[in-house]
Parts: C-alpha cells; structure tokens; sequence
C-alpha cells in the first residue's frame, strides 16, 4: 500500500503542467473557469492542441493514435487539465465513440473513422435517449428497416449534447420487434446531413441551449455504418458503460470546482467577514473537502482494479461524484448570497455588486449541474444497479 | 385557536387565483419574467386595480389589511401563479412608509412604484454593514453609496434608501431618474436594480430608521415564505402528476418505492413550512415577530430547496428544459433563499439569540 | 386563522398547571426527566392520580369516565405534562382499547372493561405483532380456532411492551384461513393468567427490558372476549390507527426534549465555552427549534381537521414527529462528548464527570429511541401510507 | 501507487480475523464486553502473544511495524469482530512511550498495561482546557486534578497523565494503584476509568510532551477510523443479508426499492470512509498527518453513525434487540464518534486551518 506517485508518474505530471502553461490559450481558461460555453471553434481549437501533442485520445491504444497511458497517467492528465481550467475534451468521438469502434468495428470502419475524430473531420453525438425511453433504454422505439444495402431509420432521438455542432450521430435503433426488448438493438453512425435529419434545440433552465432533440424521417444509412452484428448493440451500449471508468467521476473537474469554490469563500463577505471565517461556513466546506479528498482515493483504488470489475463500481463513483459536485456548486450559489440572482447575460454585468467575473454563473451553474445526477444513467438507475450487484436477484 | 381563513381573505385569494389563472398563465409568465421590464404592466396595474396592494396595507392607511395572514394569502397566491410582479417591493416599501404620513394612495393604486434600498453587497442581514452616508446640503440632503440587489428598483420611480447620517440609521427619499440605475433581469424571472449615489439630492423620512427597516425586512421575508408555501404546492402537485402519469420499464415511475418515499418526504417538509410559515404571519405586529419569521424564513428556505431539487431530479430531463413549468418553479424555490437572509443568516440570528437573550 | 388559545383555553391551561404542580410526586418527575424506566408500582401510582381527578382516559366521552375534552384541550393536557415530567400514560388500555371498546365492544364489554381500566384492575398490552409479521399485519398467523364456547388460541406475539406487567392482552389472531388475509382477522382480549401464556423478556440494545415475546399455547379464550364481529379485526385495527391522533406526534414529550437539549448544551462544554455559545451548535440546535415550532402548528392544524381525516395524516405527523425526537435524542448525545460513554447502571455514576444527573442516559435513550421510527408502524410503512394518499393506485 | 498490502500485512489480517473468529464470537463478545472487567483478559494475553502490539511498533522500539497501515490492519480486524480487548489504549500509551528510552516489553506482551489519562472533561480536542497540575515536591513530582474518561484506565497498572508544570504540558507516569479510580463498563462494549489525583507521585517522562500527546492523539483517532471501517463492512453485510432473506408482504424486503438504494447510500459511505482511512494511514508520520487523520475522524464519523442508524431501521424490530449481533455492531460504530473528538471537533479544526494557514 502505498499512495505516492512513481518518479515516473511526478515526471509525467510536471510534463503536463508544462504543456497546459505553454498551450493552453488564457483566453479559453478564462471562459471554462467561469463557466461559460464555448463555441464549436474555441472546442476544435482545443482538440486540435491536443492533437497535436498526441494527446487528444487518452484512452486509446497506441496503435490508434493514443498515447498509451496507464490508468494512472490518465487520471493525472485529467486532473492537471481541470486544475488549469482547460476545456473539456468532448466525450462523443474520444471517449464513447472511438473505444466502441475500436471493440466492436471492423478493421474498415476503425480505419475510416478514427483518424477522423482526431482530426478533427467529424463532430459526433450520442443518439441514445428517447422520449419514451430516458433511463429505460430497452424501450426505444426509433426503428430501422434493412431495404437493400442500407438502414431507414425512423424515430426521435433527445436530450443530445451537442447535436448542434454534430455531422455524425452514433445511435442506439431498434431493427427486431420481437422477442426481448434489449435483444433487438443495433447500434448505428447516422449522418446528420443526410436527409430526413432535423435538430431541434432545447433551452435548458439555466438558459443554456447545449442540448438537442433530433427527428429521424426516413434517413437512409449504409449497412456498413452498422458497428457490430445486427441486434448486438445491447452488448456494445453496456460495454460502454463499464469501459470508460477513468473519466466516469470527473474527478478533475470536481477538483477544479472545489477549489474555486474555496477562492469565492475567501472573498465573499457576510457580516463583515469572508464567508470562511465564519466557523460554520468553514466547517461546511472543510466537510466538502473530506468527502473530495476521500472520492479522490476511491477513484483511484477502482484505477487499479480494487473494488471489482463490476458495473457497481463505476455505479457507485458516479453516484457519489455528481452529487459532490452539486454540493460544491450549491455552496457556491449559496457563498453569492443576493448577489446571485442576476441572470447571466442580462443587464450591465461588469458594473454588478461585489462578485468575481469568475462566480457570476454560480447559480446558472448549479441549475445546470442539476443534470449531472439525471444525464448519462439517472442516479436512481444507478443505484439500481448497485443494489442488483449487492443483493443479487430476489 | 382557528385555522379557518376568514371569508375575506378566502375570497381574496379565490379573486387573485382566478386573476392569475387567466391572465398569467404559465406560457404568459414565460414570455413576461426573462424580458425587459421583467414584468408585465398592464397585469401590475390590473392587480393593482384588484386592491393586491390594499390588501397589504391596513384601513387607517386606506387599505384593507395589513395582517400577517393578509399578506400571506396574497404571496401564496403569486408562488402558485409565479407571478413575477414586484409585489414584494411594494410591501417592502408600503411597511417602511406606513409609519410617515406620507399619502399612500399613489402607491396602493399602483401608478407609483416604491422600491427600499437596503444592503450593500454583504451576504448578512444586519444593518451595521449599511456604509450608505447622508450629508446636508443646502437645505437638504445628499446621499453617497451603492446599494446592490434592489427588488423591484429595475421600474420603481422612487427609491427608498437607508443611509447613515451622523450614527443614525436613516430613511431617504431619492428620485430614481436623479440616481444612477443597472437595472437586470434575475435567473429565476422578475427584474432588480443596482444603483450607485453619488452626492444624490434625497429627502430625509425617518430619521432613526432600524425599527422600521426591520420591520420592512421581516414582512418582506414572511411575504417570501408564503410565495414559496404556494410554489412547494404546485410543484408537488406537478412531481405527483408526473409521477403518476410518466411510464418507465413498463410502469408509472411512481410505482417505485424509492420515488415515493422521496414524494412523502417532500410533502411532510411542505406541510412543515406552511404551519412555520403561519406561525409567522400569527406573530407579525406582535413582540415574536422577529423569532418567528426568521424561524420561517430559515425552515422554508432548507425546504423550498430541497423540493426544488427533487422535483426536478424526478422529472428527469424534462425538468431540466426550459419549456417545462417545473424547471421554474425550481429555480423560484431556489432563489428565494437568496432573498432577505437565507436560511443560514436567520437560523444565525436565531442562534445569538441563545446566548444574547 | 387565530393562533392564539381561547381565554377558556388558557384557564384550562393554568389548571392543569397547578394540577401538576400539586399532585405530581417530585420522586416520579426526576426519574421521567432522566429517562429511567418507572416501576410498575410506580406507573400505577400515577395512574391513581389522574384517574382521581377524572382526567386518566383523556380521550374517552364523559358518558364513560373520561373528561370530554377537545382535541386542543387534550393536546394542552398532554404538553403541560411532559413539560413537567409527567410519567407517560401507559397507553394500551386507556388510548388502545378503550377507544376500540367504546366503538365496538357490545354494552356489556363496556360496562366491564372500562371501569377497570380506569380502576388499574387490568394492566394491558397489545399482541399485534408476530415474529413473522412486524410490519406486515395481514399475514400474521395466532390462530384461533372456535370450539364450543371458546377460542383455542396457538401461536406467538412479539415486540410486545411492558408485557412483563399486563394481566389482560388484547390481539389479532387468524379466525379464518382461506380468503384475503386481512379478511380473516379478529380481535380478543386475551386473560394473560390463563394456562399456556408464557412471555419471554427481550432485552433491547440500551440495556432496557420494557419488551417482550408472548407464546400463547391452547389458550382459551371465551368467545364473549371477542371485540366485534368474528373476521371483523383488521377494521378495528385501522380505526385504531386512525383514531388516536392527538397523541401520535407525542408533542408533548419531544418538546420536553427540546426543552433539556437547550438546557444540557448550556452546561456542557467544549473548547472552553458551553456548546451553545458555539455558533454552529447554536445554529444545529436552532435549525431543531424550527421544525419543532413548524411540528406543533402540523399538529394544532390536524387536529382541528385542517389536512383531511385520511391516514396519511397521522401517518405524516408520525414520521416527522419520530425522526425529531431522534435528532433532539442524538444532538444530546453528542452533547455529551466522550462523557457519554458511561452504560448507565454501570460504574459509580455520582462520581462520573461533569454530567448533569439527568443527561447521563443520553446515549441509551438515543439507542433506545431508535424504536420510534420502527415500531407501531415503521416509517417506512408510513411513508407507503402516504405515497398511496398521493398517488391512488399504480 | 498501489494499493495492494503488504504479505506481511496481509498475513497479519488474517492471523488476527482467524484469531478472533475463533476466540471471539459474538456469543463471546457479548459474555465478557459488559461485565467486568470488560475484556477477556486471557484473549488479551492471546492477542498480545500473536504480536497484535509488537505491529503497532517499529523495529528500532522492539515491534514488526509501526506505521499507519500496520495500524489500519489491526484495527480494521478489531472492528470486524467487535473485540472489545484495550489494543486502543495500548497503542496511545506505546506512542507516547516511544520517543522516551522506557523499555517497551512488557508493554508489548500485554503483562503491564498502560493507559494514556488526557483530558478532563471539555469535549475538545484541544490541550488548553488541560488544568491538571504538576508540582515538585522533594526529588520529584505529585499530580493534582481530574482526568475524565480513560480508556483502558480500568485494567492499567501505569497510568501517562498530561499535567502542565509552569507553562509547559508534560507528560508524567502514575502507578494506578495511587490515583483514585473510577471504573466502568460503556454502552458499546469495553471498560473504561476516570482518575482522581490529589498529590499523587508521579514521575516525568517528557517535559514538553505536546507534540507527542498529539501523535498519541492522531494514531488513536487513525485505529478508531479503521475499527469503524472494519465495523462497517460487517454492519453492511448483516444489512444485507437480511434484507436478502426477511420476508414481509410475501417477498424479500431487499426487493423494495426505497430499502435497496439506501443499502447503497451506506455502501457508497462505507467505500468513502475506506479511502480516508488509507489516506490517513498513508500520511502517519508525515507533515500531513494531522490534517489527514482530522479529516478522516470527521468523514468516519458521520458515516459510521448514518451507517449504524440505517442498518438498526432496516433490520426492523430485530435491530432493537441485544442478541442479535448488528445493534452491538452500532452502538460500536455511533460511539466511536464520541472517542477521541467527534466529527465536529475534527471538521473546526480543519475550518480554523482555512483562516489559520
């Protein structure tokens, strides 16, 4: 037992370091740090950076163009990158889509499509929820019907992170409609400007617009776009869910917002005093702290494989992260006080009371987050599957 | 002991629901609360024409009320409607000028609109931050400072300001167009003010003004309790609707045990902020006030966010869009904390108490 | 709306004051005050007292002994004596069976039963629940089984308290097998000197012994010792739950609770100052008043009929009013430090610390309050009581 | 990093998990941890045989061991089996002997043992309530004062007592047989003493024994951390079990979903005070150590009493009773918090460190 970082690991740390302090633009940093969205240029810019230094792919194999790193390494880069406020990689291509392909795709579709998500070539989205089917995956109804040599794929596909920016979508559609519901799932790359697409966006309640509903009217996709066998796409949405383990607690980011949150306690006054000189504030966010510093251990003992291999685990982390995370943010909102209730956007912002430029989305921020414990597996599925690992079938 | 509203104030509430019901429905608030003035004036006025500002004010001042339960009913009505009128201003204003023998008239009627400046960009509730100085001028008064937050200062033609002259809390009168005004919009809908003062000419009202501050401040924060006691309402009513109605693997989601038992737990904190809640409307204008509507406006505000939470987390994504009503009546539950003290700043002032009293 | 008490009210009020400070031996109130369990002896001697004055049955008519109250003069009635330190009325005879006897019993049963309730002639307990039904009544399985005259009665209740004092128990036992099982339940009262009633005592994990199991082996029963009509026990049973609402938050006694924890977090100390000068105790104990201020009016409210006479509104009260008092319970227990360590009984107590006398049980009554949230209808049963309230039928 | 243990520590687990279910079954547990003198003292003389001491100490004191893991390993046993034996108060008292040149043998095969008497009353953490004094008379020293709530104090022959002599905190030796003692049993199991001293002889062992009183501290605070967690997977094992096999309403109660995703809030709980504690164990006898171990003394302690309250309601009637196992299981687990500065002591230490560093 021993939780210090390998020379090597201190090595790679500072190497990081070094790259985020020579590449990663301030212009971009300042806006992550505070919150604010970033348009699809700022993000290209980013990936491209990453790209370049062959660290885009952090969970990709060499031979694909990853850079091979450990578990470990991984989580370092992670945090490193979330400490210095660098934007956040998107997840579709790098993270969801490339280990899919690489799994389950043919030699044709890795060649073809890899090199594309680190280059750059493709934006891709997740077509997986449905509106009848948020957390119940197994009902999903957008249907595709084999007619020669491709798909038709008809349905409606929400709650799409990005769509807006995506030329391509991978897709959860169902092409058998007997027998048992999950065992009638392919999983499909639909181009989104083939015909038949439509996107329409939907305004989140902190008056964001990153998600998407997407109509499918009789678009056409080629056989070859279908990863893995026909009705397999079960399997490959669940391998999913229990490969991308390093990212699942967005540790760094949890890190990164603890850390500003400490910042904001400092400068914020009630009564006269900064926020952390009142014991009762302090002692709320020293509790925080534990719990951080705590989830930082845990994530790392799931790294290295203690605690199981089974889909509890990632479960669990996530469970505990999301809600740690909606913790800080409501603090945060909270450190505000009145000075809170601006809406981002409206009104002369830079001539508003006593609150850092980098706070001002605070509570915006907190009405977002509320999705962290509701997107990508509601935490009450989660706890679902934990309590099926701890109590098997009864 | 009685728990029946008096028939007056049972119709004024039928009277408000049924107002707000066909002139602000919930499409209507939409479009309203996010959009410069933040408000809607015909609707301010019709509600003024109503006596909702009478109703908060008592007889020998031309209203009708003026009562804790009076201004209950009215804040309870405007959570279940969300009504993002600056109703709360009003109060905080017509509570301050009560005491002078200024004419309310203007204001009752709705054709002038007062908004209280208090605090100052501290987070606390206590007046020893106010740093706002008055000074002689002339025959007058000047005022120097920059008051942050104000409800309602975003359309108020008058603003009243608390300033210190000499070591005295005062009260001053200062004309909005003499003043400098950022006026915004608030993420939970309804419109505020910032304004900055500098050597501002302002008539003096109160001189030795802490008592009737304090006053303004705890009718406003009883005010918000019960806005939040009529949003818990339909909040809870629109989970349960949804709970019922919504279907997952096969079921109404609200055939899982674990979300019921969550929806139980959201309604016993709901019943525990109404009875808080009328325990301060009881208490206003007798010696409990100050302890009971902090102890209210600390319950509610724990309260109104936890079921904000939950009603959104159980929605799922639907709750999270804007085109929801839920998503709203979350963010107004939320928010309200942030208004006059939160939870935290009055389960303090309680807390002093235990040692000071 | 008027929160205010009636001048009536408030003379009632004084009365029950003075009552109080007249007639309640000093011995009993500082052993209620410290949670020390009382003697049989010493719970009949209060008993005596109250029924002297008429006011034992709080919620019987007049017709039958009791004092015909209102629900707001009952509920006085009960605060003014737990803020004294009134023994609590041992309730199974005068707030169980009696309502029940009154509603269902014939004339006879009345004529019989009551006086010697009032009298202290029976002590009773309540055999409801069984090893295999704690929350799940309708699948208990005591049957008795009618022959000639009488009941045999087989089978084994448990969780029964103070049954080591009662001669009389009254129960639900199975008088029909086939059918749905809530249909074939009846209601006994059941003589516990009888041949083949055995009680065993369960040591609960404070130490205490105030419960018991109860074998009951070919117990006879005269069937004029059947409550209602043969199969008719489950209805009697719900209009129990439903019937003593006054009591079901015990108000008075979470107040009294309040009232010590204030007092105790005056006196102990930490750092150097009483914990109640310790802005974060302050604010926990504060953030307890509220609910507590919040719970009396949820009761006043009930009772007066405001919130609808279905169970979910005792079932709310319920809920609430047992997690309160097992805050309140833990908050002293932590007031206590590492002084709360001692078992009561154990070790030479006067000598011990700096412990006011009447804190030393702090940490046994908080694990012995640990029942209130489990017995009488756990609050998970009560939360399924209001859900299906909410919901109707899924 | 790794996170894999030792074979050395590996095999001390499961000598002492072997050991224990052997010698200490519950039935066992339950015979001898309330009736004095609270422990078995055969089993003790056993456990020192098998070395449990001698891990707690390093090689260059005469032990096998000595830092943090080695005592996350012991406790973490301890705690599964509910031992009752005064391995806490043995590991303070070898802390505070280490630095001196004291011989430690027969402090390590459990012939003489040792109690560390530190505080006298005041829930802190903090020495400055520490008022017993020290003062010289003829060649050496007498002790006047209260020392409340020693654990182990009941079966030790020495007792180590902080005393101030002028300005400075020392640490003196006690023959028990001096002091008046005051012995007892505790509500979760174990004996424990108070100690009165009135010019009782002493003799000094450290003149300015603050750091070492808080190393002695933050190890027992560390063991604690470790006992909870190994209380808590056997704890959460017996929940679910239970929940697995209980049948209410004609099904296993684990199939309610309201009781399963609480099951797994506590194993979610249970994994967070795991890692704290490595993290603690890992930073013993390093500049970190006080922060880790307070921030894992305050982790531990909420999670331990939420953990113990669940696992009571969801085994129902059962868990209120003193055979079955899991009610001793937390009453343990809820205690613990009491020992050494709860969770509140711990997190204002850690807040006073935000302003203070």
């Amino acid at each position: 037992m021993d939780l210090r970082l390998t020379a090597q690991e201190e090595a790679f740390r500072a190497e990081v370091r070094a790259f985020l302090r020579d590449h990663l633009p301030d212009r971009l940093a300042r806006k992550v740090r505070a919150g604010e969205s970033l348009s699809k240029a700022e993000m290209e810019e980013w990936h491209a950076i990453l790209n370049a230094r062959g660290w885009l792919a952090a969970g990709w194999p060499r031979e694909w163009g990853g850079p091979g790193w450990s578990a470990v390494e991984r989580y370092i880069f992670e945090e490193e990158c979330a400490r210095a406020h660098a934007p956040r990689v998107v997840p579709f291509g790098v993270s969801m889509l490339g280990p899919v392909l690489i799994a389950f795709g043919t030699e044709a579709q890795k060649r073809h499509w890899l090199p594309r998500i680190l280059n750059g070539q493709d934006w891709w989205c997740q077509g997986y929820s449905e509106p009848g089917a948020g957390s119940d995956l197994a009902s999903l109804r957008t249907r595709a019907v084999r007619e020669d040599g491709h798909y038709l794929v008809n349905g409606q596909k929400t709650w799409t992170t990005l769509a807006q920016h995506a030329n391509m979508m991978f897709a959860l559609v169902r092409t058998r409609f007997e027998g048992k519901p999950q065992e009638g799932i392919s999983f499909l790359l639909i181009d989104m400007t083939s015909p038949g697409v439509e996107r329409r966006p939907i305004r989140t309640i902190d008056g964001g617009q990153e998600i998407n509903e997407v109509f499918l009217t009789d678009v056409r996709v080629p056989v070859e776009n279908r990863v893995g066998e026909e009705n397999q796409g079960w399997t490959i949405a669940k391998y999913l869910l229990g490969h991308e383990r390093t990212n699942i607690a967005g540790m760094g980011f949890v890190i990164a917002a603890f850390e500003e949150l400490r910042a904001l306690m400092g400068r914020m006054r009630r009564d006269g005093r900064p926020l952390i000189a009142h014991p009762r504030f302090a002692a709320r966010l020293a509790a925080i702290e534990c719990e951080l510093e705590a989830l930082k251990i845990t994530n790392l003992r799931m790294l290295s494989g203690h605690g199981g291999q089974s889909l509890a685990v990632p479960a669990m982390l996530k469970i505990r992260a999301t809600v740690l995370r909606q913790q800080i943010d409501s603090l945060a909102r909270q450190a505000l006080g009145p000075a809170a209730a601006p809406f981002p956007g409206e009104g002369p912002r830079d001539n508003l009371a006593l609150v850092p430029p980098e706070a001002a989305r605070a509570a915006a921020i907190y009405f977002n987050n509320r999705k962290l414990s509701i997107f990508g597996g509601s935490n009450e599925i989660q706890r679902n599957i934990v309590a099926q690992d701890m109590l098997g079938r009864l | 002991m009685d728990f029946t509203p008096t028939e007056d104030r049972r119709l004024l509430a039928e009277t408000l629901d049924r107002f707000l019901a066909d002139r602000y429905p919930f499409q209507h608030r939409l479009a309203v609360a996010y959009r410069e003035p933040w408000h809607d004036p015909a609707a301010w006025g019709a509600l003024c024409g109503l006596g909702i500002l009478s109703a908060l004010v008592p007889e020998a001042r031309g209203g009708f009320g003026g009562q804790g339960f009076d201004i209950a009913t009215v804040f309870e009505s405007l959570g279940r409607a969300l009504c993002p009128e600056p109703v709360l201003p009003a109060l905080m204003a017509l509570r301050a000028l009560m005491p002078t023998g200024r004419a309310l008239d203007d204001v009752l009627d709705g054709s002038r609109q007062v908004a209280l400046a208090l605090f100052e960009g501290d987070g606390g509730i206590g007046f020893g931050q106010i740093a706002t100085r008055a000074e002689r001028r002339g025959g007058g008064w000047v005022l120097s400072g920059r008051k942050a937050v104000i409800y309602g200062g975003h359309v108020a033609a008058e603003l009243l300001v608390a300033a210190r002259h000499d070591d005295t809390l005062g009260l001053f009168s200062v004309s909005a167009g003499d003043a400098r005004r950022l006026a915004y919009g608030m993420i939970d809908g309804g419109g505020a003010a910032e304004i900055l003062l500098e050597a501002t000419p302002a008539e003096l009202m109160i001189a030795d003004a802490e008592a009737v501050l304090g006053d303004a401040l705890e009718a406003g924060a009883l005010a918000l309790c019960a806005e939040a006691v009529g949003a818990m309402d339909r909040a809870i009513e629109m989970t349960t609707e949804y709970l019922r109605t919504r279907r997952q693997f096969g079921r109404p989601i609200g055939s899982f045990q674990a979300l019921q038992h969550r929806l139980v737990d959201l309604a016993i904190e709901r019943e525990q902020a109404r009875s808080i809640t009328i325990a301060a409307a009881a208490a206003l204008g007798t010696e409990g006030q100050s302890r009971a509507v902090s102890m209210a406006k600390a319950l509610v505000g724990g309260a109104a966010r936890r079921i904000a939470e939950e009603a959104i987390q159980m929605h799922g994504g639907i709750g999270m869009t804007w085109e929801a009503a839920i998503g709203h009546y979350a963010k107004r539950l939320v928010m309200l904390d942030h208004q006059l003290g939160d939870a935290d700043a009055h389960l303090d002032r309680l807390a002093a108490a235990y040692c000071g009293g």
